[in-house]
């Protein structure tokens, strides 16, 4: 198996690329996402390959975007819609949580919904309030739809793949700092299934939780603690619908601690969910309780110095391991 | 239109489809007292001759798009009407399998894809439809119904701007019927007349009798077939009342009496009536043997309703996800 | 103090009353709340008192209602908006979510937000998947406005004009199913601080987590249970935001035990929260597992026999307190 | 408009203004390359007869709403621009605290009151705002500020419906630059022109120049006078042209150069000089020291604004609540 070192938002085009060809049903709109290839560039040369017909620029109305990838889906096509920003969704927010994930159960099962909702959080960019916001926990409270939350290149695109192929709704959560970080990706095709979990670095005292973005800080932390002498196990769910409780439960009874990092806020955020998962599975296999690490219960600030102090970072998430590791040994 | 260009079996099929929901609605209003009903349902009597001229102007694979108040629509297109009772009775053997009530019908193989209850919830969606059709090269058209107070909502004027500026096969039916709820339209949407909406995204607008089912037939029969042809979207609005209140129960009286009755005099059904008779193009007796023919429908409709099993969690669970 | 017996409904339409009488800046705004009293009768007779410039009937535009209401918050007013059911905040969500609570907190403190988002959760009306929602968890989720979510028309009434009066957005979360039921509203006026939960009932055995309409289900399961010698406490927060910790915790402390019920969806509900703090901040005095007892992870079905059994219900909160007395004794 | 019917005070005001943003904005360029400001930004070069003319048009308590393109929007109304640069920079004495950035500008005592970085995510409060005043009995006006990307949002139809149906005193003003980032308006809006519009409101609509601060001063000064009588809103559409990219990135092409050029040659700010001039109302002299007093403020503001402290989370956390 060939395997190269290609960034994130190529491992998305390539995958997007992939299935268009493999299947002429597949096709992309969204804003700016034809002429330009994106905002973030994520498209970029599938207008030129594939046309105007099947890369569709829209009007800045993320409602019709949602409810025409509804309509094309239900039609039997396999519409990729793209919106901007996670923000965003909320524009559209009437056709994608009371239409979108609801269509298949509320026709008894007569109509499939195959459509893939793109976006991104934009982490790191400054953006303030309106442009920085990430609640996967709202659609994990969402029943319908599925939840991809790639971290690597490889991910991104076997998920990307299996999510356009499924005939399940799905919510692909991108995030744009990943966008220019690179990872070995096979020329050859795979897909990885929705919903199973990757233990991206194997340990046994501790278990960290983290997705997206933050998988890479967790990456981080367990390399520097293992120098400590603490053995960290990370796992990356991939995707947050369905939810690999399986191997998150396997790991909690493993190492008896867990710690959440995520990029969302803290209250009602998904490391609620996956708290109260670990309690209600793994209780006594705990040896302490379980640490949430996430984003503070305030907007993003646009302060570079504030947003990056609102995000959890890698030395509180090493702090945090080592006071729970001395305090429950 | 004249009726005489119009074949007999056409004519007696669009009386036959709007005494079908006449009586179908009648039917509703009395099981809804008795509680065989439940939950939230919403009468169609009085604007018949929307959806059965609309309908009438479609092929059986055109889809339409329908709202909460759709029960009209799906028998228009030609939904067995003991699918649509058992649906309403909350049984496994209904259109949504008892899962979507009354709001919710669909049934592919005859055109009726999906009804939102969000008001102006469909119409994006219907856009969609339409965009697959086209892509695919398809000549295959959509209808989005819609009610007056949905031209106020954002998704409705998103919709149609994408719907136009992508020239989609697709007809935009406003059945104006003055009210949303207890609001009438001069007290929700700003525009001089609704049609007057259609100029904002460069669309053809039509004005109809929404009581005259010829009429809606004509104006929709243009509408469709320009969007068969490649030649975009339409709008249309066609004017007509309920006679009901907005839905089951009753929420106070917000309109006058006279416009009540002003309009129960102009009852589609009755119009159509009298013009087949008066064209004499059908026969007194013709017509009896439909009333005949849809009372006995609507009979074994809530006989096979009632007989039919009750929707349950464990069956409804299974339709989540494809899996 | 004169106590009467009236409606959660009469209760929510005291409050209305009193405060547009008492502040002549409070105004309601919403869909067929005028002419007719709204579609639930809440605010009937009020248009007919104050007229049609303070109780404004709308066109069917969530986000316009929602934008305006925030528009007139920062220019001085206080208007409290009805969106008809809470599926339709969807409708407006770029407002609520994106502008309403992000605005004082964008402009630097400079502007206040002091708008009511009045909606209500349609349990038990056999509405179907769109006009049957309840996604309290989310709000949560989104720092920036308080969220009350009151069971009694005691509360209803008090935690209304806290509402109204307090400096902050609100979403004024109400359970249609409630607004037939009676219960003591004192005839004088009175407030309920916005952050304080109510012990609805003591307990020592078993603390029982319950919101809106679940309160009741918690005190009727309670009672039975007495009967059985399981003594169970009921803690209703009356408010998800600010969130009253302190209360929970001490109850958890006490009795050693926690169950939620809820009847929002389980998966990332406002459970998971609860189950997370229990565990972050009462670990060491938990004797079992949290459990919690939610709406089932589907949208909710038309058919009343499958919706039934899709809400949690008494028969199941009995049996669950039971059988974990018994495990953990 | 007659120049000479003008008082030369405001006619260098609105000069000044001008002068103002263009240095403002090219000021921006420079430290955004240099990575002095953060985040996202968006210039309002080749514009500024559009804020300059609507805002000389209102009073110092009239407020303004504005979007992601805003600091033109913020310094017409009165906003010193040190703020506005201390905002820029993410400081604690920016006009929003460091806590909003670029897209986010508030100075209620000089009439700006709210920003949003969604696109047409104002409009609608803006209708709130004039809600209030009306209310309230005040004869103050609002002006909310979109682009031509905007109109295409539902947001914008309901907001436009309500401030219509209740005669709110708000003038809508649509900057329309003909791109929404790399969309051309042909490809995003159906209506043949986007002022057709305000017909679906029943709303009067009108065209102008918008790189003719005159021109644009006077259809203001009209529509702002009638909200002020209680005449309700106006929808202006004004034609212009943004000299930079959408924001501080390169996007690729997609605007042709001789577009570009062509629009640079019709310059707001030279043509404006250049009638000034002409006309004989003020002296060369009197412009330059508008330039040289611009500069100067420029120089203050980035030192100023350099000055002063960053923003840190704990202080940022105070303003979630009030409390
Ligand atoms: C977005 C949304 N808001 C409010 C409602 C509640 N509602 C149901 S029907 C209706 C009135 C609809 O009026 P119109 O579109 O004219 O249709 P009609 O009922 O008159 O046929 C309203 C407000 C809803 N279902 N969806
Ligand atoms: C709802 C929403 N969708 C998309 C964006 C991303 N975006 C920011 S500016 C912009 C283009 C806006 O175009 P227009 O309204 O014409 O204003 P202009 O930038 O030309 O001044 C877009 C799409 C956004 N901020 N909000
Ligand atoms: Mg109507
Ligand atoms: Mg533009």
């Amino acid at each position: 198996m060939v395997v190269r070192e290609i960034t994130y938002a190529e491992a998305i085009r390539e995958a997007l690329r992939e299935e268009m060809l493999r299947d002429e049903r597949v096709f992309l709109l969204g804003e700016d996402i034809g002429l330009i290839g994106g905002v973030f560039k994520v498209t970029q040369g599938l207008y030129e390959e594939f046309g105007p017909e099947r890369v569709r620029d829209t009007p800045i109305s993320e409602e019709a975007i949602i409810g025409a990838a509804i309509g094309a889906a239900i039609a039997g096509m396999r519409p990729v819609a793209e919106i901007m920003y996670m923000d965003f969704l909320m524009c559209g927010a009437d056709e994608l949580i009371n239409h979108l994930p609801k269509i298949r159960f509320m026709t008894g099962g007569k109509l499939k919904v195959p459509a893939v909702i793109r976006t991104q959080c934009a982490f790191y960019r400054y953006a303030a309030a309106q442009h920085s916001q990430c609640f996967p926990a709202f659609l994990m409270n969402t029943p319908g739809f599925y939840i991809e939350v790639p971290s690597t290149p490889y991910d991104a695109k076997g998920l990307l793949k299996s999510a356009i192929r499924d005939e399940n709704p799905d919510i692909f959560i991108e995030s744009a700092a990943l966008y220019r970080v690179r990872g070995p990706v096979p020329t050859e095709e795979y897909l990885i299934p929705l919903g199973v979990a990757d233990v991206k670095k194997e340990g046994k005292d501790v278990t960290v939780f983290a997705f997206s973005i933050m998988v890479h800080v967790a990456l981080s932390a367990a390399k520097k603690l293992e120098v400590e002498g603490i053995s960290v196990e990370v796992i990356d769910p991939r995707t947050l619908n369905p939810f690999d409780k399986k191997t998150l439960i396997e790991s909690v009874k493993k190492t008896g601690r867990l710690v959440i990092i995520e990029p969302d806020h803290k209250t009602a955020g998904v490391g609620a969910e996956v708290a109260a998962i670990a309690v209600e599975e793994a209780y006594e296999y705990l040896k302490a309780p379980v640490i949430r690490l996430a984003a503070e219960d305030m907007p993003a600030p646009f302060s570079p110095k504030a947003y990056n102090a609102f995000l959890p970072n890698e030395e509180k998430l090493i702090n945090t391991i080592k006071s729970l590791v001395k305090r429950s040994k | 239109m004249d009726v005489k260009s119009l074949s007999k079996e056409l004519l007696l099929d669009m009386y036959y489809k709007m005494v079908l929901i006449r009586r179908f609605e009648e039917k509703l209003v009395e099981l809804y007292r008795i509680g065989k009903i439940p939950g939230i349902a919403h009468g169609y009597i009085g604007e018949e001759a929307v959806a059965v001229g609309v309908c009438s102007a479609l092929r059986k694979d055109d889809y339409i798009l329908s709202t909460h108040r759709g029960h009209g629509h799906s028998l228009a297109k030609g939904v067995d009407p003991k699918y649509l009772m058992a649906e309403l009775m909350a049984r496994k053997t209904g259109v949504c399998k008892g899962i979507g009530g009354s709001m919710h019908s669909t049934e592919p193989e005859v055109g009726v894809i999906f009804s939102s209850a969000i008001v102006a919830g469909s119409i994006p969606i219907a856009v969609g439809v339409a965009l697959a059709f086209k892509m695919r090269r398809e000549d295959r058209v959509v209808v989005s119904f819609f009610g007056d107070g949905a031209t106020n909502r954002g998704t409705f004027h998103e919709a149609l701007n994408l719907a136009s500026l992508w020239k989609l096969p697709v007809v935009f039916v406003c059945e104006n019927n003055f009210y949303a709820i207890s609001t009438h339209i001069s007290k929700s949407i700003s525009a001089k007349e609704i049609v007057d909406r259609a100029i904002a995204y460069n669309m053809p607008g039509k004005v109809v009798d929404g009581n005259d089912v010829l009429a809606v037939y004509e104006v929709a029969l243009e509408a469709v077939e320009r969007a068969r042809r490649g030649g975009g979207p339409t709008f249309i609005e066609a004017r007509t009342y309920r006679w009901l209140d907005h839905g089951m129960y009753y929420l106070g009286k917000y309109r006058p009496d006279e416009e009540v009755l002003a309009w129960k005099q102009r009852c589609p059904i009755k119009l159509f009536k009298e013009r087949l008779l008066r064209e004499g193009v059908v026969t007194e007796q013709e017509l009896e043997m439909v009333d005949v023919r849809v009372l006995q429908e609507i009979e074994e409709a809530v006989k096979f309703a009632e007989e039919s099993e009750e929707t349950d969690l464990e069956f409804a669970k299974q339709f989540v996800y494809v899996r």
